[in-house]
């Protein structure tokens, strides 16, 4: 797409037609788009009973609400290619192929995590699969995506990446930096926004300044997509548009989703910046879960009995995860010294052998989550 | 006296300020609506309005460099950091243009501002969110910076903070936000920047410690004086300027030290205080000085791990007997 | 100017028409614009012998080329405005109305200088004159600029703030994060890019992708202008708008101003990056002060004798700040621990007295200029 | 063995390792067309292309934040600063990206990346473009931290820096770029991280230095010896991990210790060597340890001032003196 062409499609407008109406997909591809986003919905829901027993700790951020971008976006792109998003992850390490087993336990925090328990809920990392986590520090993941899109270049994999992140994180200086940057360079990346509305409680509409979000990058030669997040068909036709565009060279390309979170941004959201009304319409009259139902079922693809199986399966695929991140024991106590470097020197300014000293941490005094009242 | 919590004390001390001065005002991301991400500002939007109480958009870079000049052009912003890893997104603004330019405008630009935010481990927030930074921004010229630990503390060193005509970095403890204490009832509280408190008193060793540790420290005092050690526990308050008069004065008494911080070692703070000592109390030393600090390494999430990487109670008690040679 | 209409002029195009063809200044005006760009000139071309005699150290950028900009922008604005800029800060300054002797005397690192010597070429400032600086890190004095005017605008004084950067700090991350804030609150705040075509050694054609730096505010909500900066009444016209503009509570605005540096970057800066034909045609076509000398003398405001006359006078009050930038002494020692804080406390790690050891401080080994070879 | 500057031996040992590894590329402000802003890519674009020798707009945290990404991804890359003062602006990709991000992914995610540039203060380029960050990045585990002297430590670290697994930070200095040493002519000098040299035997004093102190160090030295005290110069190389056997080692024979760093002293090398001492060493000290470092301002621009500021080698005698007792 020549800079010329670096307009905005928005799923409302002519031009952007395809999306309004997107081609209907096959009856196995809705199934099993189904069958992944009632599993984010489940996991998640899980996640949320287990943070309240107390089985996972720290800052926690679920993904319900928002199922249909990752779902739809994972299926434009193959094994080979690259993801990368912020601490909101555990939807796109499922949907990427990370087992939920080690999800699960990451989350509490065990030996059977898939960072070892030392990352935690908003550290997932898994590169078999190439999703490259899970990144604590707003906006910081953009340009990490953006640098693996350039080592797919570099090696001419042919590959492309995809960096997802917050409306919130849209405001981050380096995104600019960025985008200038993977356009200069044509760089094979999508960048997706995740415009859930909030930013922890700071709604779009007191953080932005300006046009849509879609038409952020379009100074700097970046065409961009507005989506209608919630409903997968258009996610997906969103998706192949873009994937395309990067793959055949044409440099970065930005989709803004529109979506939605019901949860409050961690654990432990008040969320008094919203009606409890607002929510409610959302879920009432735009989940992406029951849309999807009432497609499959509208259109013949299955019915009641065949979508209750599916989640039966879920659910017991679920607690199948839960009961091992219970039962997995907590990584050995000289886990605490290994990977700081590849070689695992441990540097120790204290002469006292620090494995010893770990295992001698049995008597302690710090609270494990205390003044956990946080929110980040 | 009244109980309170830091997270109290701390509002107490911006909401006086901002009534005393109308050119204070508070910034930051979540500060206002939300009443703060740790609810530290809780009501102040309520009571000062939104030019004063002022939600920014996620952008630390930017929002720190606009308080930055507006305190340069003669306003006195607080600039709250959700917490301070985030700063780092910001430092360049800290440190080259709130810490440097009175001295390169040869004292005409004065910066007086206060960054605060909570600093180090919060619980099981993992690597990112855990750093302690005191060491880095003790070590440059031109910040002052202080690290309290109870609600007297918080109280007072804020609202000195707030009146000091130079850029302060005010380390918060996430920890410490719910914590009760004894407050005297003072519109007038002000603890002073540059003086460090004893807060327990002793003869047989000096444990030197700020922020969340200085109560660790006095659970080790407790500890260790069940079996005859009597250890003096001062809290530093200011890590700069550092009050090296009080620590010496203490070493001279007991002729033995333990530092604990909840940071990494090298380069630390008890590396300074190592190095204070070297200078100006060696001949004071009865055994050398130990440091209890962090492990090595990034902070993980795994509850034993996380355990096992911070700074505890018994460490401390094990330095204290150690400089003792109790175990001898 | 309210969101809609957050537009781009050029000086090109129609809707621009008061730049393309501005009101005729009146002769006055015109000379005191002439005299304050030979100002400039003569004062930097001073500065550059005296750098290659070795009077002046580390970093110095030099002003030649651009003179028509700051000083057609300084007249839209009055004394209790304020203006902020990067390293390349000579001109603002003097145009501000700073005395040449201290920008000279800061330049040579004696006491006499405005900041006693202790910030040298890239650190003029001068609060009483309203001019913050003076910034060595590209792009910072963007944040600080708007944070002036949040001032401003906090303590309700109808001032305005001129915000100076170049087109190569435009590509900075907190430039946007800048915009969007400034453009949230409505802040009076002018952002000028100066567009010398080159960072260092990197031309804009390879550094920016997109659009032209004039529309880099418009997602989110600035209007921009694209001015020729080497016609100081097309600048002027320019700055009058831009300036109502934020005093009338619009909101900020954004200008780029296109111009051209015919020296090097910095004083060791060898140009291979551009050949001698551009500079040599840039100097011969389109040289603001020759342009501005023409008009003057094609409208009969002045004669070759009373120009002459100016040129003469500059050169003595240019020639008289050298020679005190050489006969003020070097700071006293003393000062070398002053102005760490404001109360001037001294915090020694070292038991020394550090006042006695800076006396000491004579025989020395550092060499003052050794391998100044750089190129900040 | 030739005569070779430190500028030439830097550019040296990234031609052989771009030679040895397609994956190893350089990025950076100025790197390419323009030779590098100090001229230590001098040649690299026309050699390796720009595909590999990479220019950037000025964008420090995003070049940064992308680098690191790359090294994630399987490149290698090299990452210039044009001064280490601009990496504030990227510092948190370089502490939470590069460094954390291996512990944090249980091993996962590699970072090979050198970050490289000039650090400290270059010549009256005052207090925004002059810091030394030694011990800021020493104080952070995951990252390993490199400070050169000499053309062989600046070759044969930054040849080992680039086949290094990790995150390096690469300190350079500018006003050593020119200076000539003499070079061993060895495609595969390789000086090993975490290693210290001893650049001078003595028995009298050991004196510690990192970069362009060292040379000041060996300069004390000379003039110390004709005073008959006689200097052991310990060359750190290695800020992280420290080699502090070889301190230790030293210490055993002299019994005293002067540091010198350019860096401001608080919480600095010197800082950190006094307490490594404490820990270690302490009953080899004869005499407490002295840091010599720069005054603890803003590093001003007046030529006067700048040399007052910095340590000179006079500073550095009377320290050795001092602790020797030499003139008592
Ligand atoms: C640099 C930085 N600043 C602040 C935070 C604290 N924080 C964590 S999530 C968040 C909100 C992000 O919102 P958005 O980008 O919209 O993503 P969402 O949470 O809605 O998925 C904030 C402010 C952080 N982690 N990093
Ligand atoms: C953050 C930062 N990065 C790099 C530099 C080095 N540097 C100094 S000036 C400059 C070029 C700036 O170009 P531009 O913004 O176009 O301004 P000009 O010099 O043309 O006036 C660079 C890269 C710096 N001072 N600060
Ligand atoms: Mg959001
Ligand atoms: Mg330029």
């Amino acid at each position: 797409m020549a800079r010329a062409a670096a307009k905005t499609k928005t799923s409302r407008d002519t031009e952007g037609k395809a999306h309004t109406d997107p081609p209907q997909l096959e009856g196995d591809v809705l199934l099993n788009f189904y069958r992944q986003m009632l599993l984010v919905r489940r996991f998640e829901e899980k996640v949320g009973q287990m943070y309240g027993m107390g089985l996972i700790g720290g800052f926690c951020h679920l993904y319900i609400g928002q199922e249909a971008v990752v779902v739809g976006m994972n299926d434009a792109i193959g094994p080979d290619d690259a993801i990368i998003t912020s601490y909101r992850c555990h939807g796109h390490a499922l949907i990427r192929g990370v087992d939920p087993k080690a999800v699960m336990s990451e989350l509490t925090g065990r030996a059977g995590g898939i960072s070892k328990g030392k990352g935690g809920s908003m550290h997932i990392f898994d590169l078999e699969k190439g999703f490259y986590g899970g990144h604590g520090i707003v906006g910081a993941q953009v340009p990490l995506g953006a640098g693996i899109s350039f080592a797919q270049k570099y090696m001419d994999t042919k590959n492309v990446t995809l960096t997802y992140f917050g409306e919130g994180a849209a405001n981050q200086g380096q995104v600019y930096e960025t985008f200038n940057m993977a356009s200069l360079w044509k760089l094979p990346v999508v960048f997706v926004i995740e415009n859930n509305q909030y930013a922890m409680g700071t709604s779009i509409k007191r953080a932005k300044a300006g046009t849509e979000l879609c038409h952020r990058g379009e100074a700097f030669g970046i065409p961009g997509m507005q989506v209608d997040g919630m409903d997968v068909e258009k996610v997906y036709a969103a998706s192949q548009e873009a994937v395309e565009h990067c793959r055949s060279g044409k440099g970065p390309i930005l989709v803004e989703m529109q979506t939605y979170r019901y949860r409050g941004h961690s654990m432990s959201d008040p969320a008094k910046y919203r009606t409890k009304d607002e929510v409610q319409k959302m879920r009432a009259e735009h989940d992406p879960i029951d849309h999807l139902r009432a497609t499959i079922t509208d259109r013949g693809i299955a019915g009641d009995d065949e979508l209750k199986k599916i989640d039966k399966d879920i659910k017991s695929e679920v607690a199948e995860a839960a009961e091992f991140a219970q039962s997995t024991p907590e990584p050995d106590l000289s886990e605490l010294m290994t990977d700081i470097y590849v070689e695992d020197i441990a540097i120790k300014p204290d002469p006292d052998n620090v494995e010893a000293q770990a295992k001698k941490a049995g008597g302690d005094s710090v609270p494990d989550n205390a003044g956990g009242d946080a929110d980040g | 006296m009244a109980e309170i919590t830091v997270r109290d004390a701390l509002r107490d001390a911006m909401a006086e300020e901002m009534r005393r001065d109308e050119k204070v005002f508070l910034i930051g991301e979540e500060v206002a609506e939300y009443q703060g991400a740790y609810k530290i500002s809780q009501g102040l939007l309520e009571e000062f309005g939104d030019k004063r109480v002022i939600d920014t958009p996620i952008t630390e870079h930017g929002f720190t460099g606009l308080s930055v000049g507006a305190a340069m052009a003669g306003l006195r912003p607080i600039t709250e950091f959700m917490t301070f890893n985030f700063a780092m997104q910001a430092i360049d603004q800290i440190i080259n243009s709130a810490g440097k330019t009175l001295y390169m405008s040869g004292g005409q630009v004065h910066c007086p501002i206060v960054f605060r935010g909570p600093n180090g481990a919060a619980a099981r927030v993992a690597a990112q969110h855990s750093q302690d930074y005191a060491s880095w921004y003790g070590h440059v010229p031109g910040l002052k910076v202080l690290a309290p630990y109870s609600a007297e503390d918080a109280k007072g060193l804020l609202k000195s903070a707030i009146r000091d005509p130079n850029p302060v970095i005010f380390l918060e403890n996430e920890i410490l936000y719910g914590q009760h204490f004894d407050l005297p009832d003072d519109e007038d509280l002000l603890v002073p920047i540059g003086k460090a408190k004893v807060e327990r008193e002793g003869d047989d060793v000096t444990i030197v410690a700020y922020s969340i540790m200085v109560g660790k420290a006095l659970e080790a005092a407790e500890k260790l004086a069940e079996d005859g050690i009597e250890a003096e526990v001062i809290n530093l308050r200011t890590i700069r300027p550092m009050d090296t008069a009080t620590v010496i004065d203490s070493l001279a008494k007991t002729n033995r030290m333990v530092t604990v911080e909840e940071g990494w070692a090298f380069a630390g703070i008890g590396s300074e205080l190592a190095a204070v000592v070297m200078e100006q109390g060696f001949d004071l030393l009865d055994a050398p000085i130990r440091r209890v600090a962090s492990v090595d390494a990034p902070l993980p999430y795994a509850a034993n791990l996380e355990r096992a990487a911070l700074p505890r109670v018994e460490q401390i008690i094990e330095a204290g007997r150690a400089v003792c040679y109790a175990d001898d």
